[in-house]
């Protein structure tokens, strides 16, 4: 038995929409853990999602609609990046609306629109955000076009799921490219994400917010759907890692088995990766905002070391 | 017969080896204490004059030819030494003059006093006296080179005797960078030459065409190599202080023998060919006469005893030249009288300006020994203190002039006789020796006019500072190699005739062309004979007259007193004409190539002025006008480059990295 | 139904005509400026459907008109590729002619009127004829006009020296530019063969056998020529000051149409006349359009002047053009003609969406300037409120210069990275691991912009006014501008939104130019897919990413609003701090700071920091005055030393005029005699 | 062990290499250039290793041994030590800020790709496509060497170019020759000695190890 292609969109987008909060509750479990605090419930960020649904809205006088129409945006944007991406199967009819290099790009009208939110209110806090967030995206875009490249090197396309069709089959090989364009897209999810040691997703300071900075003013409904989108983008880079480096076990149909095999592999993907993620997270500490050229630069060079180590060695 | 037993390149040989190594047994301080090592020394090495001049000798009255091959292989060719009358010839002087100035050594840089650099003196000393000897033993480039070269080297090092004084390095740098330079044109010369010949062998005798673009090529690399090495008149910038800055006994042996190893090298080169174009001597003659008279030009307006020697050493390699000149113009018109007497009039004047200037050289160090000065202008009345110097000095001052009846009469006389050969001629070739005569004739009567200068203020007159008057004669080691040096010089003015047969053969070797000519002769061409005769008449009448007037002088009473003062109440020997004043008269007229520099501060007004000084000095004009100008725009155009050049280690390894990128590039490309 | 040529030369005419009658109108200014500028569209309307007409027919039209030298009639054509620009420029013409009726307006009664029509409608006579032009003699007749109009445009107002000296720099540059054209087209002509002045017609050249050297001299000396007038660094002094100064309707066609004419020069060049190149030739455009891209964009982001900042955006653009036509004719080199005409059609995609999108960035930039008369964005803010209708059309500007889905400048730069992702095809193996770099260069690019332009909007349209004068004053501005703008901004999105049908439409352009035809796989799956190469190697859909992202905003915003919250206003949060000024908010200068911190190395920046003390403790400073002044290093690297050059140069040939009777004579002596020695 | 999986994990070391390469470029504390150079050795001789299984060539094994030996203890031992007693722990500083240095490192690398590219098309050795690497780290070693201005720097630039020049030898033909091996070793430890005293002898004259500080010994003009 198999499910129609629609359907599993449907599934797909549904999965992501409500999965992302546990993952992120995940996260924040682990990071408590490694820290030797107690952590909350998986289930916290519903809670607090739907604390702020709750709440009413406080805005500024000189609030204008920009302000207003970003958060929307910003979710809608996320939503339907969560369309593109293979999860569970490769048969998507809404895979094809973006190749890596588009999806990477729909992530960029929300930082557009996010930094220009942050600039509305005419607070230093929030151009000061926006000021550092378009700086880090301009530094981590070449190396993220470096590392899409080699990935797209080996397999010969830049579309998610031919990328997991062709990776999910290959015969294993030791691939320096990809161990080194991994290495490289971790250092830039990092960055795109707003973890440690780029940004600090927890703390209010002036001296290391940079997304924060930008959200700062907002509150209620559009508070809330900025910490969704938030935690919607996180898991999109990890299932975008996953579908361009460990695709094995993405279904190449809509068969039953294979999706329940696929949405078991990727809960435990998903898992190790949130446990990577948070060991990194844990043994680095927040980097001055002036030494993130260097980090970047270094995420670069290991994309461009995997580009070459692909034309010398394979 | 015992000549056979021994024979001249037997003994030369051991002379050379053994006057090299005179030296060594000083290096080794455990051994030997530098007092005893430097009398070793010293007695080595008059045992190799003794042994070499008896070899050369041999050699010129036999007129013998030898040639070895040495029996080890250098990456080029197997070398050779040779020895024949031209060399033999050469090695008069060579084994000559560092015999005596190492006796004179003995005394003069006594181990005791100058314990730092004795060791290192006496042995480059030695070294130095047998390499030039080797040079002009050598037959093939390469021998030749690795002589030279020892001999540049360990010249060097005595011009660096006092390496503690920065003057004296200073010098010893110019001498070391010039040689060099010098060392550079003979780089050039001995490839031309084996391009031509094929073998790094020297050819015979005349056998090279010299109408060839190779050979104008060889001519001037070895007119530059050689000229610099001689100090001819624009490549003579390092000698003055060179000269003036080495003890005394070394300027002897480098002014009197080193210098002649640079004409060697010319006239070895100039044997090579036939058929010599008249630009060749006419170029020869040329600086002959402006190093003569520039030269002697320069020493009228110095005041150090020594740079002045030096400057006159210039002046008679000038003189030598202009020798050469008229023999090279003479086998471009084909006369063998010619020829002769150029060659012949060079090589005696070689042999007599070593003599003399060695001499004058020790004088001059014995002056300095006992005034401690070489200030001439500072010293005054040495005569009084030193009888027997002034006598020996006036012996040499009389033989550099070229008067009779001394030695460098002798030798110019042949020169000129040359010139009148030449003037006999026709065409531009009686020109070039019609213009060099008087150009001759000026250099002896500068020449004397310096000398008169140096001997007056020098010896005569009164002390000119307490301080630097002299205390006392020199010692017998000191005045005996003068002496030896004097005989030789009254000897050769004397009775010219007794080396009339070595010197025709000495010739006959450089230029064999001459032999086709069976009757010319240097005893049918110089009036020799008669030049004894004369200086022998004059001496008579001297010494008659010396004697008549003792004779007056003991019987006539004599009283004693001040000089006048012209009723001026209180002379003092600083008012004594000095050196500068003599010569100011010539120094101005000269001016236009001296360039001297006068410092006269106006003398202040009132009635009790304050006092003044006056100073004036000839520098070594070439060098400053010429040559530093030159080099100053060269470094700053250079600067740039200079620039890359910056102590900075990583720069360096970044050339290295580019110079390999280019590499690979350029093979790719 | 007429033929396109004679709808495009009626458009020609008409603009023409405009110019002549202009000054007979100049007594009625009320009908003058409506009717010249109305005119002005209509003619530019003629242009755009006879350059639609022929890029879809793909048909050649030629006509020659027996004026001009002697053996030398004005030739004119039509192909795809000139009516691909003659699109490009009457959509310009348009729309900034729309928009002009309501600008200049804002001239009227202190300046004449007469001259802005006049040059203006012989300034877009000229653009349309250097398109349709082909012989030399006729191209540089046309492109001189161009020039000349423009020039006159930029010095519109003459009063101010900076204008003057802008004005002058663009004429120098220009005409430098243009003789090396004229060499370019000297040289073909000399090569092809043909006799007399036929050689200089565009076929002659056509068919001219070029030897490598001749041709590569050719290509080059054109290319110079083009780019000096594009703006490619390190030929871009003139841009940044032309274009601020020139009025804003103008400055929207400059830099929007004009720089244009180039890249179809260039294309004219490459791909027309010599057709068979080197690869080289690319890796040089590719290179200086990497070059233009990234430090445009880096020079844009340290401006603070509106204008200045958008006119280095065009170095950018055009740079992302060049890189294009560069990765173009490297694929065309190696005989790929397939992946050639992707990037061919990239880059001209690009061209028209720069047009599009320069031109309505421009505009808003006038509208502002109109309102508010400064051209410094530290002195705005806030004018959002103040100007509602301009802001969200000036946003569209923004978002498509930015490269971001889904307004046009994504697909065309999306487009331009699929020919770089294609690039590992290349047989050469340096060029597969160089031209990869190239694309995070690209990247960067887009990066840059797209923080560039949150700035511009940032600081412009939000926060608050942070000018001295009262921000009351300010008014939006009138309807025909707004339509000019609306019109512009409906373009961005359309072509954003339906590029697989405008790739079909160009498609005329890559088979004659390139020898292949893309339309045929990127529309592989219908008008909603574009698939450039093959749909397994990339695609893309505007549609569904428009109308994704819509349904689920609409939705998201109709699930929260169905229980009614409220939301209260209040004053902006001051962190407890009381005394919050609107000069507290960030600034331009402010927002660039880390980026000038990383990459400022490639600008001389000069920050100085002055404490003017208050009293004499220099704890209590009184103020603090920061400036910062940003400068090309080009300049002080190319032009001064070339400016100083030639200074020195005079002065040397100044010391021949003596100005003594006597010396003259002897020149003309010496002449003779050099002549007389040559000669015999 | 498959030929083939040989030949992918030799890639993998030799990418390894490189990056260590890079990594040299990029560190700024001198105790991890040690460890990082440590690492480079350790990659090498596994490397060396590998190729000597692969192609049967065991003389290989001893180089691999003895580059363990040198390069991966005793060199690091000697600088480490020498670091401790010459209280030099600071960060290094760079004549040419670290980005910049990459990305002429990555210049780097595609010349040497460039140049090495003809012989990977004619040598049939398995691991001819890790030449480039090879000619890669040696030139990434000289611009390490270029680009720093520590002495310590220098010498460890040096070592990483030397093992650019052995992993060139194993990769183009299966190692040198016994003897050269053991005398470039050999040659090497006495390097590392003779730098020792150097840099004492810097560090006393001039109180720093910044061999800038030697552009003083120039002759002033």
């Amino acid at each position: 038995m198999s499910l129609h292609p629609f359907a599993i969109e449907l599934l797909q987008f549904v999965l992501l929409l409500g999965l992302a909060p546990a993952f992120a509750g995940w996260v924040k479990i682990l990071k408590c853990r490694a820290q030797g605090r107690t952590a909350p419930g998986i289930l916290q960020p519903y809670r607090d999602i739907r604390r702020l649904f709750g709440k009413d809205i406080v805005l500024a006088e000189n609030a204008s609609w920009i302000f207003r129409f970003t958060p929307y945006l910003v979710f809608g944007v996320t939503a339907v990046a969560a369309g593109i991406i293979p999860l569970l199967s490769v048969d998507l009819p809404l895979s094809a609306t973006a190749d890596v290099i588009a999806l990477v790009m729909l992530f960029g009208i929300v930082r557009f629109f996010t930094a220009l939110a942050g600039m509305d209110i005419g607070t230093a806090f929030g151009g000061m955000g926006s000021s550092r967030e378009m700086m880090i995206a301009s530094l981590a875009e070449p190396a993220m076009l470096m590392a899409v490249f080699t990935v797209s090197l080996a397999s010969n396309s830049s579309s998610l799921t031919q990328m997991v069709a062709v990776m999910g089959q290959a015969e294993f090989a030791i691939r320096p490219s990809l161990a080194f364009a991994l290495a490289a897209f971790i250092m830039i999810a990092l960055a795109e994400t707003g973890r440690i040691p780029v940004d600090n997703p927890a703390t209010h300071l002036e001296l290391t917010m940079v997304h924060e900075a930008m959200i700062l003013e907002y509150s209620g409904r559009h508070l809330a759907l900025f910490e969704w989108a938030g935690m919607m983008k996180l898991t999109i880079f990890f299932a975008l890692g996953i579908a361009a480096f460990s695709p094995w076990g993405i279904a190449a149909d809509g068969d039953i088995g294979a999706l329940l095999l696929a949405f078991g592999l990727l809960v435990f993907k998903l898992a190790v990766g949130a446990l990577i993620m948070v060991l990194i997270e844990t043994g680095l500490a927040k980097m001055r905002l002036f030494r993130l050229p260097e980090y970047l630069g270094s995420a670069f060079l290991l994309a461009t070391l995997g580009m070459i180590a692909f034309f010398i060695l394979e | 017969m015992a000549l056979e037993l021994v024979s001249p390149s037997t003994l030369i040989f051991t002379a050379t080896l053994l006057a090299a190594l005179s030296g060594a047994p000083l290096l080794v301080p455990r051994l030997l204490n530098a007092s005893r090592g430097q009398l070793l020394a010293t007695v080595l090495m008059l045992l190799a004059s003794a042994i070499g001049l008896t070899g050369a000798i041999l050699t010129l009255l036999l007129g013998r030819t030898e040639l070895f091959t040495l029996p080890w292989t250098l990456p080029f060719d197997r070398p050779e030494i040779g020895i024949d009358p031209l060399s033999a010839w050469f090695l008069l002087p060579i084994f000559l003059i560092p015999g005596c100035a190492a006796l004179y050594a003995r005394s003069y840089w006594h181990a005791d006093n100058s314990p730092r650099n004795v060791r290192k003196m006496t042995f480059f000393f030695g070294l130095m006296s047998g390499s030039m000897s080797a040079v002009t033993l050598a037959r093939d480039g390469i021998t030749f080179l690795f002589a030279w070269e020892i001999m540049a080297l360990a010249a060097y090092f005595l011009v660096a005797t006092e390496d503690e004084k920065p003057e004296v390095n200073a010098a010893g740098t110019l001498y070391m960078i010039t040689t060099h330079i010098g060392t550079l044109g003979l780089f050039a010369l001995f490839p031309f030459l084996t391009m031509t010949t094929g073998s790094w062998l020297f050819p015979a005798a005349g056998s090279l065409d010299a109408s060839s673009p190779a050979a104008a090529a060889m001519f001037l690399t070895a007119l530059f190599g050689f000229g610099m090495k001689a100090g001819i008149m624009p490549l003579h910038i390092w000698l003055p202080s060179a000269h003036a800055n080495a003890p005394s006994h070394v300027s002897a042996a480098m002014s009197g023998v080193i210098l002649k190893v640079g004409v060697y090298g010319i006239i070895r080169t100039l044997s090579f060919f036939y058929g010599v174009p008249l630009w060749w001597g006419a170029l020869v003659l040329l600086l002959g006469a402006v190093s003569g008279i520039v030269g002697v030009a320069f020493a009228i307006g110095q005041h150090d005893l020594k740079r002045l020697l030096a400057y006159h050493s210039i002046e008679n390699i000038g003189i030598i030249f202009m020798g050469l000149g008229v023999a090279l113009i003479g086998q471009t018109t084909a006369s063998a009288a010619m020829v002769l007497l150029g060659t012949a009039g060079a090589l005696l004047h070689v042999l007599n300006h070593a003599t003399f200037k060695a001499l004058l050289f020790l004088g001059a160090g014995s002056v300095i020994h006992a005034t401690g000065t070489r200030e001439i202008d500072l010293m005054g009345g040495v005569a009084r203190k030193l009888p027997y110097t002034a006598l020996l000095f006036g012996v040499g001052a009389v033989a550099i002039c070229g008067l009779p009846p001394l030695n460098g009469f002798v030798s110019e006389l042949l020169i000129y006789l040359g010139f009148f050969r030449g003037v006999q001629g026709s065409g531009i070739a009686a020109a070039a020796t019609a213009l060099a005569a008087p150009a001759l004739a000026v250099v002896g009567g500068l020449a004397v006019a310096c000398f008169v200068k140096v001997y007056g203020i020098v010896f005569l007159g009164a002390p000119r500072t307490e301080e630097h008057a002299a205390h006392h004669e020199a010692g017998w080691q000191m005045l005996l190699p003068m002496t030896i040096l004097a005989v030789v010089c009254a000897a050769v003015g004397l009775a010219p005739v007794l080396l009339s047969g070595m010197l025709q053969r000495a010739s006959l070797n450089a230029f064999p062309s001459l032999g086709a000519d069976a009757d010319t002769s240097l005893a049918t061409l110089a009036p020799l004979p008669i030049v004894s005769m004369t200086a022998l008449v004059l001496l008579v009448l001297l010494a008659a007259l010396a004697f008549w007037y003792r004779r007056r002088l003991t019987a006539a009473p004599q009283g004693e007193a001040d000089t006048w003062g012209c009723g001026y109440q209180r002379p003092t020997p600083r008012m004594q004409y000095s050196a500068s004043s003599f010569a100011e008269l010539l120094t101005g007229l000269y001016a236009f190539v001296l360039k001297p520099r006068t410092h006269r501060p106006g003398i202040a007004s009132g009635i009790f002025p304050a006092g003044t000084r006056f100073h004036s000095h000839v520098p070594e004009a070439v060098l400053e006008l010429v040559y530093t100008p030159a080099l100053e725009r060269l470094y700053r155009r250079f600067l740039p480059i200079r620039r890359m050049q910056n102590g900075i280690l990583q720069q360096y390894v970044l050339y290295i990295l580019i110079t390999l990128v280019v590499l690979f590039l350029s093979d790719y490309l | 139904m007429p033929a396109s040529l004679d709808i495009a030369g009626f458009a020609v005419l008409l603009l023409l005509a405009l110019a002549v009658l202009a000054p007979l109108l100049s007594s009625v200014r009320t009908i003058q400026i409506p009717l010249a500028f109305s005119l002005s569209a209509v003619a530019s309307l003629a242009a755009v459907v006879a350059g639609i007409m022929t890029v879809a027919s793909g048909s050649v039209a030629s006509a020659t008109i027996s004026i001009g030298l002697p053996g030398l009639p004005f030739h004119l054509r039509l192909d795809p590729l000139a009516g691909f620009f003659l699109v490009v420029i009457g959509l310009m013409g348009l729309f900034v002619s729309i928009y002009s009726i309501g600008y200049v307006k804002g001239y009227g009664g202190v300046r004449s009127m007469t001259q802005m029509i006049c040059f203006y409608t012989l300034f877009l006579a000229g653009m349309l004829l250097v398109v349709l032009a082909d012989d030399a003699y006729f191209f540089l007749v046309a492109w001189e006009l161009m020039a000349a109009a423009s020039y006159f445009l930029v010095m519109y107002e003459d009063e101010k020296g900076e204008n003057r000296r802008a004005a002058f720099l663009y004429l120098l540059i220009a005409h430098v530019g243009a003789l090396a054209i004229l060499l370019a087209f000297g040289v073909m002509a000399g090569q092809s063969g043909a006799p007399g002045f036929v050689g200089y017609t565009f076929n002659a050249m056509r068919s001219a056998q070029l030897s490598s050297g001749w041709a590569a001299a050719a290509f080059f000396l054109a290319f110079f020529g083009f780019a000096a007038k594009a703006g490619v660094i390190p030929l871009h002094v003139w841009l940044p000051e032309a274009h601020p100064v020139a009025p804003s309707n103008i400055s929207a066609l400059m830099s929007g149409v004009m720089l244009k004419t180039s890249i179809y020069g260039i294309c004219r060049f490459a791909f027309d006349f010599i057709k068979v190149f080197p690869w080289w030739w690319g890796g040089v455009v590719l290179a200086l359009g990497l070059l233009s891209a990234v430090l445009g964009v880096l020079y844009a982001l340290m401006q603070h002047d509106l204008k200045r900042l958008l006119a280095y955006h065009s170095v950018e653009n055009i740079g992302i053009i060049l890189i294009g036509l560069g990765l173009s004719m490297i694929f065309a080199a190696f005989q790929m003609p397939t992946l050639a005409a992707l990037a061919l059609v990239a880059a001209l995609y690009h061209t028209l969406n720069h047009a599009v999108f320069k031109g309505l960035l421009f505009m808003g930039a006038g509208a502002v300037l109109h309102a508010t008369h400064v051209r410094n964005m530290e002195e705005m803010g806030g004018l959002i409120h103040r100007m509602p209708w301009t802001a969200p059309l000036f946003l569209v500007g923004c978002v498509s210069i930015s490269a971001l889905p889904p307004f046009n400048g994504f697909v065309s730069e999306w487009l331009t990275f699929q020919a770089f992702l294609l690039s590992p095809a290349l047989p050469h193996p340096l060029l597969k691991l160089l031209i990869p770099l190239g694309a995070a260069l690209l990247a960067l690019t887009g990066a840059l912009a797209a923080a560039c332009f949150v700035k511009v909007f940032g600081v412009v349209f939000l926060g608050q006014w942070r000018g001295h004068q009262k921000p009351e004053r300010i008014h939006e501005v009138g309807p025909s501008m707004l339509v000019g703008m609306l019109l512009a901004a409906i373009s961005c999105l359309l072509l954003g939104i339906f590029p697989t049908w405008v790739i079909g439409w160009l498609d005329t352009i890559p088979e004659q130019l390139c020898g292949a035809k893309l339309a045929e796989s990127a529309g592989k799956f219908g008008w909603l897919w574009l698939t450039p190469i093959a749909h397994e190697r990339a695609s893309y859909s505007g549609p569904v990413v428009f109308i994704g992202i819509l349904v689920v905003v609409a939705v998201t915003w109709l699930l929260l609003h169905v229980h009614a919250t409220s939301v209260s206003r209040v004053p902006i949060w001051d962190c407890g701090f009381v005394k919050l000024t609107p000069r507290m908010q960030y600034t331009a200068s402010a927002f660039s700071m880390p980026i000038r911190r990383v990459l400022g190395f490639l600008f001389a920046v000069r920050e100085q920091v002055e404490i003017v003390p208050h009293t004499n403790h220099p704890a209590l400073p009184g103020s603090l005055q920061y400036r910062l002044r940003i400068r090309d290093r080009f300049w002080n690297w190319l032009y001064a030393p070339q400016g100083d050059a030639a200074y020195w140069v005079a002065r040397q040939v100044g010391r021949l005029q003596q100005g003594r009777i006597q010396i003259y004579l002897l020149y003309s002596f010496v002449t003779l005699i050099v002549l007389l020695v040559f000669l015999g | 062990m498959t030929q083939a999986f040989a030949v992918q994990l030799n890639s993998l070391l030799a990418a390894l290499i490189l990056l260590t390469a890079f990594a040299l470029l990029a560190q700024r504390k001198i105790l991890g250039l040690v460890h990082i150079f440590a690492w480079q050795g350790f990659f090498l001789a596994l490397s060396t290793a590998v190729i000597g299984y692969a192609s049967g060539e065991h003389h290989l094994y001893i180089s691999s041994l003895l580059t363990l030996v040198m390069k991966v203890i005793l060199l690091p031992y000697i600088l480490y030590t020498l670091v401790r007693k010459l209280k030099i722990h600071r960060d290094i500083d760079a004549v040419v800020n670290i980005p910049t240095t990459m990305l002429l490192g990555i210049m780097l690398v595609v010349f040497s790709y460039h140049l090495t590219a003809p012989i990977r098309e004619l040598s049939n050795l398995m691991t001819r496509s890790t030449l480039a690497v090879a000619l890669a780290t040696v030139m990434l070693g000289m611009l390490m060497m270029v680009t720093r201005r520590h002495a310590v720097t220098q010498i460890l630039g040096f070592l990483a170019m030397e093992n650019g020049l052995f992993f060139a030898a194993t990769s183009a033909t299966y190692g040198m020759p016994m003897v050269v091996e053991l005398g470039v070793a050999l040659d090497l430890l006495i390097a590392a000695f003779i730098f020792g005293i150097f840099f004492f002898h810097i560090n006393t004259t001039f109180e720093s190890l910044d061999v800038e500080q030697m552009a003083k010994l120039k002759e002033t003009d």
